[in-house]
């Protein structure tokens, strides 16, 4: 019947009145004893989820997510204990349960896939035995029987060649393959209740994508009730019904995905929305305004409403009163939205202004980009290669008889860097972007190509330049727990740079100096005798960044510089990055994974893929057609906060080659979705290497596709 | 997985050559002169001086180490012209050197000026006569030369007609004697051909004093360790997926206790209990034959309890230690969710990975059990290696001392090489590696 | 809420040195464990300072009646030759705790017991080879790990006697036996710790900034990993106070005239069916120092630990 | 449509060590009739319903008020559940008549749906096919519900298709029934939106010896 329009699957249409919730939270309260007392780690938290619905839930770290995952499964530690509450599942209460009931429940009607698979899988077993006693166990029936179904789930999942990976280890499989074999040993018993805790928090974008269809596709075939936790809202919009956003162990509001992303009425809701940059925005045309403040720690959290510290609308009453999850507007949705504030319905996020205190950077995108223009190259790559040799396992390797190979983390990338300008560049982990900066900067020695960095020769590493050349090239670090050394005060830490490069010539000066520099990354003086440990993780990046600016450097390389911050944090690093940037000039080179951000942060872009630069050119230029297919797979990869955002679907397949033996001629061809497009399904693409192919000024394609081809993509996002 | 076997056994032999190298300068070099204490401190300089010549302790150190590692009989082999042998002594049964001329096994020996050769009958006497007179060369300044095999296992060089006063340690004590020989070169195989050399203290050769005390150690170890393993292993596991419990606290602290209570403190409290006032077990290990630990298995008793209770808590903490951070790792409670019963949790999934760290630690730890090894058997007196070296070094018997440490550093080397195989076929991340 | 003020240019709240430090020391009292090993370990400080001034009896007057068993004048008893007990013990505490006596007839002693320096010195050179292995890697790493290899091994008490057979016996002796014993551990632990120090993004800072490789390996990476170390100190000397002990009972440890806790048990066990108190109290001294000092460790770890996170 | 399609999936499974009275709460809390008993892996070992949970008057009887809640407190789904091989149930592969005839054969109103090994992976009751019928006649959607008369003859509904391929309709359900008092003629009941009464009665009504017979908006 094709001739069936849009029809909604019968449990998003026609909920049966009298269906009951697979999942029933009632006024969750979960406490952990510490030493001195306990903390409630989660407050009167209640949701349901009903079969075939994915039910999001989102917040920063610390809010208290993850416990309400583990209270389910009741798996809080040795110290952990719902306080108060219940939860149901299926009708049946699971706090206090018989813990040998529990054990049955576990496994067979309630799954779990969390964070890091390569830490959930148990390193010396075979993933055949893993996933098969999941069968023996509950259901026992024999083990070939078993390992049948194994492979069918295996199957099922995508995964390829599942009778090899059933006699494999962990670590024999990448992280993507990881993951699905969690997901099939979840769903191997037909679990009514899926609990999927950041599923894809520690994959690369393609895979998260393909991951995410999978838990889609699946939801739908079996009908499994999820709970999904994620920190990332475009996740959380692209595979759940219905979201609840969790705050300092509250949820604070709940409503249907559309209706979140469309009508947030929460302020901290509001506020996550804004600091979020949206795929195609750049910092131009948008700003991105931070949450201030930060997520307190459980004991710590105000007697009142858990968010007024940070509320831009707080009310004496906010301070007083603690606000109950309560429905929203009228009584028709009275079911579907619920909020926690006391006020939201006198908010109105679109009169929204920011404080006056919030920082804010002011840029003049126009007269930014003409000055970019005009300006001097002041970074030149030419050709620029590192590899690495690696040493074989065999017998003949060991002896120095074996064939000698390398790893070609980078592979002849060129490019020049103006002046003052921000050159963004993307893609998957093992791409070489992390080398390639390392490589600028000199931690590494490079194998081959020209660099030039104000006209002097940088192939060499750090030991071998001169101290003015290293005054000039700093870098912030992506690590916040890392990046500052615990053993040193604040002060101390940007005072070392300042020495070291003979920029004061007192204590005195030093100090004044630091404390200049603390202002301009808007923390004030008194930070000047903390330790790291006393500073939250905006507050040590920002450290990191004084530190950077210190020698007053031409060129700031920084290697995912927000990537590990919660999203409120990270836009207001961001928002100082760039107004550091506006105040001295600095040229910059941003390494992130996140392409919002990139888009955003970024004047021009540069995408790799396997060592090489796949395609350069201006931001707005790279999000548009033409562009390369494998930034079209990795656009279309992004999950984007907007639910009602249309993305085509363009998946890759297979894994990354190995640096080892990269693919000759392009290093795309063996996953390429677009060879199809040229002769002979693409032969060119096996044998020769593509042209740079000059789409507009400054913006070159590496494929053998023609440009008029790629122009004719059809755009992968359309709002 | 064979890179790092290799890389294993590659290093195993560097460190072996490293310790001779070490524990031969130390002794041999570090420690002043040994004839002191043979001779005594009123023996005169040149008594010394000729004892040193007769012990080849006037050679180099680098020949000496060359001597003791690989051997020297190739070595004087080129001076005599004939090969070398060893032949057991009927009696006695130790190895006796010869030289092979023309197949009779040949030795010589100077009384009166006179050279007499010795040849080995096949009954195991020797039948003196004359040596010819052609045996004898023309030396560099035109005196007579004859390098030969003296009775004493020496490869010497006679001078005819100026023999050299040499003193000699007898029972009755130092006898000077005259027709000495002007050079020795102390015949011996090296350590690489399991020849240590001769003890200084008894004269007689190591490698024959060492063997039944070695036996004796390796069954008191042997049965300790045997004893401790799984003992330790299972006390270790217990406390640890029970941590924090009552038994925990039990078998943490009782584990610490005796692990941080000297051999020797413990032993002393168990013959204390044991056999003073229960007297069920003898405090001393009094062997009166060879086989006593075969006959009286009673006598290794307290040993090895002492032994156990040291060996016991270290092991048994490790383990602990492992097994905490497993259970508390995300693949046990990604066991735990899938509904796996709590045994299975345990004994599937944690235990084998609980057990790849200790057991290198275990493996690496029978250095330790060596040292409580030494002070276990001076405190009862047991026969064993340790109160071997012990004794050994006391006097300062550096042949004995270095073959005796060499082999329990051997042990000590081939345990940890069995630990890293043991931990290779437990971690698939190495053996798929 | 800490709205900041980019005008405030105030440095408030500077801590004290004295308060940094007890800051760090109060952790120790935030365990039970730690606590109760420090006091056993104090205890002992305590009787080795009051017999540098006072001791019931000259430690080495034999003017009792021998094999006494605890009684109201001499509390814990006498020796063989009758000496008391008590003296003997506090004596002890001496040169393993408090004092190093020089070779020579000078009779100088410098302070700090030979278990003390024995474990600095291990720690000393430890730390360095293991900051380097680690650091620098490739070639360092290789040779320095294969000379601790050797040297780890020996069976401990199988080196001492080798040292102890070629360099005879002295308090310099022992402490340089107990460095070189301990010295691979030190550095094993250290290489360890600098393997993963060195991963960290504030390394990364200081090479960026081209620092060198010492200022690196003693002022980036030495500093971060004090807590181990100081941990692994403990236990160390722990170790060593065992280690003089077991060369005391097997006679090769401690040069008389002070008396030695090991000796003392070897001298005491020959009597052992006549008078048992005398082995008891030495051996009972040993037991509690080496206890207290792994309590003191164990404890001190767990808080680090927890500290950390 | 098969079983799969139509089925309730993961019910609510209860194990046979429950008391018969947890049973009756989970009941009567959840507005159900039937429960699976399952044990460890959801493999199916019998099912409870409404109707064995009433007490039997016979049992009862010679029982005083306090032996009776004792009796009460004390009795154990497995003791009065339908035992597995008295069970009917059906796989979720077959189709949703055939599931539909094992209930109305048998006289009842719940059938387990298991696997290979026996697990349950759902259930089918006399609401779940009642609502599959719904759901076949385009229910959910709003729109004109048409019933077309036609003759029992092969070509007939093709020549219905055309007239409604050539307006470009779409038909959200579509349902036939031997018309019971009219041998020989099959009604069609067609779904379809946004459409007037009065175009469609135009179109149809055109094809030859079919007649349109109810148009109606409401249901």
């Amino acid at each position: 019947m094709s001739t069936i329009a849009e029809r909604k699957s019968p449990t998003e249409g026609i909920r049966r009145p009298d269906e009951m919730p697979v999942l029933r939270v009632d006024d969750l309260s979960v406490a952990y004893k510490v030493r001195d007392g306990e903390v409630e780690a989660v407050q009167d938290v209640s949701f349901e989820i009903y079969r075939g619905e994915s039910f999001g839930v989102v917040g920063e770290s610390g809010c208290g997510k993850s416990t309400v995952a583990w209270s389910i499964v009741n798996f809080l530690g040795a110290n952990g204990y719902v306080k108060r509450g219940r939860i149901l599942f299926q009708g049946q209460g699971l706090v206090g349960k018989d813990p040998e009931e529990l054990r049955r429940l576990r496994g067979d009607q309630i799954a779990m896939v969390y964070q890091d698979p390569m830490q959930a899988l148990n390193p010396s077993m075979r993933l055949g035995d893993q996933m098969a006693e999941v069968l023996t166990v509950h259901r026992g029936i024999s083990r070939s029987e078993a390992d049948k179904r194994c492979v069918q789930m295996l199957e099922r999942v995508y995964m390829p060649d599942p009778k090899d990976v059933m006699g494999r280890y962990p670590h024999q499989i990448s992280g993507g393959q990881q993951q699905r074999v969690v997901i099939a040993m979840a769903l191997l018993n037909n679990p009514a209740l899926l609990i999927m805790d950041e599923p894809t928090t520690a994959l690369d974008v393609t895979v998260e994508a393909a991951v995410l269809d999978l838990i889609d596709e699946l939801r739908h075939e079996f009908d499994t009730a999820i709970l999904f936790i994620s920190h990332n809202l475009g996740v959380v919009a692209r595979v759940c019904n219905r979201v609840g956003v969790m705050y300092a162990g509250e949820m604070v509001e709940r409503a249907p995905v559309t209706e979140i992303f469309a009508n947030p009425s929460h302020p901290y809701t509001q506020g996550l929305i804004r600091c979020v940059p949206k795929l195609g925005a750049d910092k131009s045309s948008s700003v991105l305004y931070p949450i201030r403040g930060r997520v307190p720690a459980p004991d710590k959290r105000p007697s009142g409403c858990g968010f007024s510290p940070r509320c831009d609308y707080i009310e004496e009453r906010c301070r007083a009163e603690k606000p109950k999850l309560r429905p929203l507007g009228d009584a028709l949705l009275a079911d579907l939205h619920s909020v926690r504030c006391h006020f939201a319905e006198e908010i109105d996020p679109g009169a929204w202004t920011p404080p006056e205190d919030m920082e804010i950077p002011l840029l003049n995108g126009e007269k930014r980009a003409a000055e970019t223009a005009a300006a001097e190259t002041i970074l030149q790559l030419d050709g620029l290669s590192k590899f690495y040799p690696v040493s074989g396992s065999s017998l003949k390797d060991m002896l120095g008889v074996g064939e000698k190979r390398q790893v070609k983390a980078v592979n002849g990338v060129s490019f020049d860097v103006p002046k003052g300008s921000t050159l963004g560049i993307v893609g998957e982990s093992g791409c070489g972007k992390s080398t390639l900066i390392r490589t600028i900067i000199g931690l590494e020695e490079s194998s081959g190509g020209q660099a030039q960095f104000l006209g002097v020769d940088i192939t060499d590493d750090l030991a071998d330049r001169s101290s003015e050349i290293i005054e000039e090239l700093q870098m912030v670090f992506q690590n916040p727990d890392s990046t500052m050394n615990p053993s040193y005060t604040v002060g101390q830490q940007i005072g070392r740079p300042l020495r070291r490069f003979n920029k004061v010539n007192s204590r005195a000066e030093e100090q004044a100096e630091v404390i200049r520099l603390l202002n301009a990354v808007r923390l004030d003086g008194s930070y000047y005798d903390r330790l790291p440990r006393q500073l939250s993780g905006g507050e040590k990046q920002r450290v990191g960044i004084a530190r950077a600016l210190a020698s007053r450097p031409e060129l700031v390389l920084c290697d995912e510089p927000v990537s590990a911050l919660d999203v409120s944090v990270q836009a207001a690093v961001l928002n100082l990055l760039m107004e550091v940037q506006a105040e001295y000039g600095t040229t910059m080179l941003f390494i992130a994974h996140d392409l919002s951000v990139v888009r955003f942060f970024s004047d021009s872009v540069a995408v790799m893929y396997l060592g090489q630069v796949m395609e350069i050119g201006p931001a707005e230029a790279i999000y548009a057609p033409p562009y390369h297919p494998y930034t079209e797979a990795l656009l279309s990869a992004v999950p984007i906060p907007d639910p009602s955002a249309k993305q085509a679907h363009i998946r890759l397949e297979g894994n990354v080659p190995s640096p080892l033996n990269p693919p000759g001629g392009c290093p795309f061809h063996t996953r390429c979705p677009r060879r199809n497009l040229l002769p002979d399904n693409g032969a060119i693409c096996a044998q020769e290497v593509p042209p740079w192919q000059q789409a507009a000024e400054g913006h070159r394609i590496f494929c053998h596709i023609p440009l008029e081809t790629l122009a004719e993509f059809e755009p992968v996002i359309q709002q | 997985m064979a890179r790092f076997l290799l890389r294993s056994i590659i290093s195993t032999f560097v460190t072996v050559l490293l310790v001779s190298i070490a524990l031969f300068f130390l002794l041999e070099v570090g420690s002043g002169d040994i004839t002191v204490k043979i001779l005594g401190v009123f023996s005169t300089e040149e008594q010394r001086a000729s004892y040193r010549a007769q012990l080849g302790l006037d050679a180099p150190p680098w020949q000496r180490y060359a001597d003791w590692l690989i051997g020297n009989d190739w070595r004087a082999a080129s001076y005599t012209g004939f090969p070398l042998v060893t032949e057991d002594n009927l009696q006695t049964g130790e190895a006796e050197w010869w030289a092979d001329v023309n197949g009779e096994l040949a030795r010589w020996t100077m009384e009166d000026g006179e050279l007499f050769m010795l040849t080995r009958q096949p009954d195991g006497s020797s039948n003196q006569e004359p040596a010819a007179a052609d045996v004898w060369q023309i030396g560099e300044n035109g005196e007579e030369l004859f390098w030969g095999v003296d009775t004493k296992g020496n490869a010497v060089k006679w001078v005819r007609g100026a023999g050299e006063p040499v003193w000699v340690l007898t029972k009755a004590g130092l006898r000077q004697e005259g027709d000495g020989p002007r050079q020795y070169i102390p015949l011996r195989k090296g350590l690489v051909r399991l020849d240590p050399g001769k003890s200084l203290q008894t004269s007689r050769p190591v490698a024959v004093t060492l063997f039944p005390r070695v036996r004796n150690t390796l069954i008191l170890a042997g049965v300790a360790f045997l004893v401790v393993m799984p003992l330790a292993l299972l006390l270790g596991i217990i406390a640890g997926i029970n941590e924090g419990k009552w038994i925990d606290r039990v078998i943490s602290i009782t584990s610490l206790g005796a692990t941080a209570t000297p051999e020797f403190v413990t032993g002393v409290f168990l013959i204390l209990v044991f056999g003073i006032w229960l007297k069920w077990l003898p405090a001393v290990s009094v062997f009166l034959s060879s086989d006593a630990i075969f006959q009286d298995p009673k006598l290794i008793a307290l040993p090895v309890l002492t032994l156990t209770a040291v060996e016991l808590g270290y092991v048994a903490r490790m383990t602990r230690a492992s097994m905490v951070e497993v259970m508390d790792s995300a693949y046990i409670r990604t066991a735990i969710i899938k509904g796996m019963p709590y045994s299975r949790v345990v004994l599937r999934h944690a235990v084998r990975n609980a057990l790849m760290a200790p057991i290198t630690i275990i493996m690496l730890h029978v250095n330790w059990l060596i040292g409580g090894v030494v002070v276990v058997e001076v405190l009862f007196g047991f026969p064993g290696l340790g109160k071997y070296i012990y004794d050994a070094a006391i006097f300062g018997d550096f042949n004995a001392v270095e073959a005796a440490a060499m082999l329990t550093v051997t042990i000590a080397i081939a345990t940890r090489l069995v630990g890293d195989l043991a931990y290779t076929f437990l971690n698939p991340r190495i053996r798929y590696a | 809420m800490s709205v900041v003020s980019s005008t405030a240019n105030l440095r408030t709240n500077r801590p004290s040195r004295l308060q940094s430090w007890w800051s760090g020391v109060s952790i120790v009292f935030e365990s039970r464990i730690a606590t109760v090993g420090l006091a056993m370990v104090a205890f002992w400080f305590i009787v080795g300072i009051v017999s540098l001034f006072w001791t019931p009896y000259p430690p080495n007057a034999n003017e009792f009646t021998q094999n006494l068993s605890p009684n109201s004048i001499n509390i814990l008893g006498t020796d063989h030759l009758g000496r008391d007990i008590l003296s003997r013990l506090m004596t002890g505490t001496q040169v393993i705790l408090l004092k190093t006596r020089l070779p020579g007839d000078a009779g100088i002693d410098i302070p700090g017991g030979v278990a003390l320096w024995g474990v600095f010195f291990s720690l000393l050179v430890g730390a360095v080879l293991g900051l380097n292995a680690g650091y620098r890697g490739g070639w360092w790493d290789q040779s320095i790990m294969q000379v601790l290899d050797a040297m780890i091994a020996f069976p401990s008490i199988v080196l001492y006697l080798v040292i102890i057979a070629a360099l005879g016996q002295g308090d310099l002796v022992v402490i340089v036996a107990i460095a070189v014993t301990g010295a691979p551990g030190v550095a094993r632990l250290v290489r360890s710790l600098t393997l993963d120090i060195k991963t960290r993004d504030y390394i990364r800072a200081a090479e960026t900034r081209g620092e060198s490789v010492n200022f690196i390996l003693f002022k980036e990476i030495l500093p971060n990993a004090r807590g181990p170390i100081l941990v692994d100190a403990m236990l160390r000397v722990g170790y060593a106070i065992f280690a003089i002990g077991t060369l005391g009972f097997l006679g090769i440890g401690l040069p008389p005239p002070d008396p030695d806790w090991g000796n003392m048990v070897n001298e005491a066990r020959r009597t052992i069916f006549v008078n048992q108190w005398a082995v008891v109290w030495p051996a009972v001294a040993i037991a509690t120092l080496v206890i207290g000092l792994n309590l003191f460790a164990d404890g001190l770890r767990e808080e680090l630990t927890r500290f950390q996170k | 449509m098969l079983v799969r399609d139509c089925m309730t999936r993961h019910p609510i499974l209860i194990s046979p060590n429950w008391s018969a009275s947890e049973a009756e709460r989970l009941m009567s809390e959840n507005r159900i009739r039937h429960l699976p008993v399952v044990e460890d892996g959801k493999r199916l070992v019998g099912l409870i319903t409404r109707q064995r949970l009433s007490m039997k008057p016979e049992m009862l009887g010679s029982l005083n008020v306090w032996e009776i809640s004792r009796y009460l407190a004390d009795l154990k789904v497995k003791q009065i559940m339908i035992k597995r091989k008295s069970l009917v149930t059906v796989e979720e592969d077959r189709s949703v008549e055939r599931a539909a005839s094992l209930m109305s054969e048998n006289r009842i109103g719940c059938l387990p749906v298991v696997d290979d090994d026996d697990a349950v992976v759902g259930v089918v009751t006399e609401v779940d096919i009642s609502r599959a019928f719904q759901e076949m006649l385009g229910l959910p959607v709003d729109g004109l519900r048409i019933t077309v008369r036609m003759p029992n003859r092969p070509g007939e509904f093709a020549k219905l298709t055309r007239v409604i391929a050539d307006r470009g309709w779409g038909v959200m359900g579509i349902g036939t029934f031997p018309s019971r008092r009219n041998p020989g003629f099959f009604d069609a009941v067609l779904k379809i939106p946004n459409v007037t009464e009065e175009e469609v009665r135009a179109e149809l009504s055109k094809i030859e010896e079919q007649k349109v017979i109810d148009v109606r908006s409401i249901v």
